[in-house]
């Protein structure tokens, strides 16, 4: 039962990391929203286990901590290609 | 405790909406992305929900990695924003798919209950024969690696050939010689200057090629196999790239061993089953490998066979994103 | 799990405080002003949350695989979300990202 | 009927967003992105038909009795790294797209496709 509280829990902050992607404003708070919004990718994974009894299945939420990672890293090495302007201009939406 | 996990996936299926609305609606290409990086992400969760676990791996280590990585340096080499969808477009786009939809829910109607045990799918004789029989035939405890691997191997080996013929196509699509670029050098950020990040990513390599090869050869016992750890591995050279720039990336693996290892997995996979027709048995029949004892076959067959997916899936992936990632800003 | 079962409620207890850090830390991520308070919020929720819920669960767990693979979540998260954080805010930095400061709109 | 087939219907709502996505916009790598969020879709509609209530992942262990079926998950394990592959092959053609006419746009490179043939 506990379990199940703090996967709402979470859940929520999935949601509120998700509302904050939306809105940006800039690239760097989408970026970061994503990245949080994957760590709590990871713990949602590993409580889903505890959860539905079957706790061996971790190996997947290991593999999206490192996802995760090299995403941002991604992001952050790309997005520097291209002139700062593209970065700004992620602020007007249609 | 099924309320609670229908609870979660309804929330997971909200979000997964609104991510969707919000790709639409951002024009800044680079948050569109990110977006659809989360967007997979949810798409993964949901898959451990629904008790696909060995995809739910696979999802997390396309969608949400190489796939985004792929995208990102796409978004490099040319424009980051998209122009004004004009008006007359979008009606029609969104009275197609409200009507293609409707007739979808229309014709669901027909659909077995979503659980159901009785439905179709549970109740033909091949479930028995996957998840009871395989047990004694096999002896493999993860039933997706022995359908995979085994009962449809024939299947996974024509799926394999079409990741290596789209690998090869990405190649000579890309692979002409770049033109001198002397911005290249300025546009460059080289990552290696971030220094915290260049300690922690050396520190990380040796687990990230470590975890490849145990969820390689873990995939008989749990989710995993060598679709995953071929992933795995390439997302491993693909964070050196970045971190290292891709010069030096192309110096631990050049493109002549690229090439082999292309090559050489899906060769594995035929000779495999080369190998058991030569001994008597059909094509990928792994019990004429050790007539003896089958199940010792059987093994030894997935293993290999495992081993050349790993190897080619690896091998396109990193060749794919070294390529996209070696182009100059074409302009 | 007979004597354990103690041990098994203070890890759920354990991990539902760390729910609870994680949440709190979302909410940061919402409602702060600006990206480099927003970077602080996130940042240092992700460690402790990760940290308590991940230690919860190795209370928790069946057996010692699962300890391990635990333990490598919990090091691996420790190494990788500072660093993710932190390269970030440099790079939010070089790229003129600017600070917020008392009286002006949000952001 | 709602409370047995809701779950197919959300799917089919995710579906329809990648459609809406593909058709509406002009820009060839929004399209690659819908077209993700549609293939997406239907892996979900496809492992949705797998799963028992009460069912567990089809890896089998002492003391489990029901697990949901492997084949959709065999099937849409092999269809994401083939989707991952021609998703790929689909941005190559679209730099190769962007090297010839110097944009993404659809509209924009039918323009210059036409411009190229008059002048030729």
């Amino acid at each position: 039962m506990l379990l199940v509280a703090a996967m709402i829990g979470i859940l929520t902050t999935m949601v509120l990391a998700l509302v904050r992607a939306l809105l940006g404003p800039t690239l760097y708070d989408r970026i970061l929203a994503v990245n949080m919004f994957g760590t709590k990718t990871v713990i949602f994974v590993a409580l889903i286990g505890f959860v539905m009894g079957r706790p061996q299945f971790l190996d997947i939420a290991l593999f999206y901590a490192l996802v995760n990672f090299v995403g941002t890293v991604a992001v952050l090495k790309l997005s520097h290609y291209r002139e700062l302007d593209a970065v700004r201009s992620e602020e007007d939406v249609r | 405790m099924t309320s609670e996990i229908e609870l979660i996936s309804l929330v997971l299926f909200a979000i997964l909406v609104v991510t969707a609305i919000g790709i639409t609606r951002l024009r800044g290409l680079y948050g569109a992305v990110m977006l659809a990086a989360l967007f997979s992400l949810v798409i993964a969760c949901l898959f451990v929900v629904l008790d696909a676990v060995d995809v739910a791996f696979t999802e997390a280590a396309v969608g949400a990695g190489i796939s985004t990585v792929l995208m990102l340096t796409v978004l490099a080499l040319t424009r980051a924003r998209e122009a004004v969808t004009p008006r007359r477009r979008l009606w029609p786009a969104g009275i197609g798919s409200v009507l293609t939809g409707g007739l979808l829910i229309y014709g669901s109607q027909d659909l077995p209950a979503f659980g159901a045990r009785d439905s179709p799918v549970q109740r033909h004789p091949i479930t028995e024969a996957y998840l009871l029989e395989s047990q004694n035939d096999i002896g493999v405890p993860n039933t997706v690696t022995s359908v995979l691997a085994s009962y449809r191997g024939y299947d996974t080996f024509g799926e394999l050939a079409v990741i290596f013929t789209a690998g090869t196509a990405v190649l000579l699509l890309l692979s002409y010689v770049p033109r001198h670029d002397p911005d290249f050098e300025r546009r460059k950020l080289l990552l290696a200057d971030y220094r915290i990040l260049r300690v922690v990513s050396k520190i990380l390599f040796p687990f990230i090629f470590l975890f490849a090869l145990y969820v390689q050869f873990h995939g008989d016992y749990g989710p995993g196999g060598g679709f995953q750890a071929g992933v795995i591995f390439a997302s491993g050279f693909v964070l050196y790239g970045l971190v290292f720039g891709i010069d030096n990336a192309r110096r631990v693996v050049p493109r002549w061993l690229l090439r082999v290892l292309i090559s050489s997995g899906l060769l594995l996979y035929g000779g495999v089953g080369l190998t058991s027709m030569l001994l008597g048995g059909t094509f990928l029949d792994y019990d004429a490998l050790s007539p003896s004892h089958p199940v010792m076959g059987q093994h030894v067959g997935i293993l290999l066979v495992e081993l050349g997916v790993g190897i080619t899936v690896a091998g396109v992936m990193t060749a794919i994103f070294f390529v996209f990632a070696d182009r100059r800003v074409l302009q | 799990m007979t004597a354990p079962s103690l041990v098994g409620s203070a890890g759920g207890v354990l991990v539902l405080v760390g729910a609870l850090v994680t949440l709190s830390g979302g909410v940061g991520l919402l409602r702060m002003p600006d990206f480099y308070s927003r970077v602080h919020a996130a940042g240092l929720t992700d460690t402790a949350g990760v940290g308590l819920i991940a230690l919860g669960l190795i209370l928790r767990a069946p057996d010692w695989g699962v300890v391990v693979r635990l333990l490598f979540i919990l090091l691996f998260l420790l190494l990788t979300s500072p660093t993710a954080t932190h390269a970030l805010a440099q790079a939010a930095r070089r790229d003129g990202v600017r600070v917020w400061t008392d009286g002006e709109p949000r952001r | 009927m709602i409370a047995t087939h809701y779950i197919y219907w959300l799917i089919i709502v995710l579906m329809m967003s990648g459609l809406y996505i593909v058709l509406s916009h002009g820009h060839l790598l929004k399209k690659l992105i819908g077209l993700n969020v549609f293939q997406a879709a239907v892996f979900l509609l496809y492992v949705s038909f797998g799963k028992v209530a009460g069912g567990t992942a089809p890896i089998v262990a002492p003391g489990i009795e029901t697990y949901s079926h492997p084949l959709p998950a065999v099937l849409v394990l092999t269809a994401i790294v083939v989707g991952m592959a021609t998703t790929s092959l689909g941005l190559a053609l679209a730099v190769r797209i962007f090297r010839e006419y110097g944009t993404l746009e659809e509209d924009e490179a039918i323009v210059a496709e036409a411009s190229e043939h008059t002048a030729a």
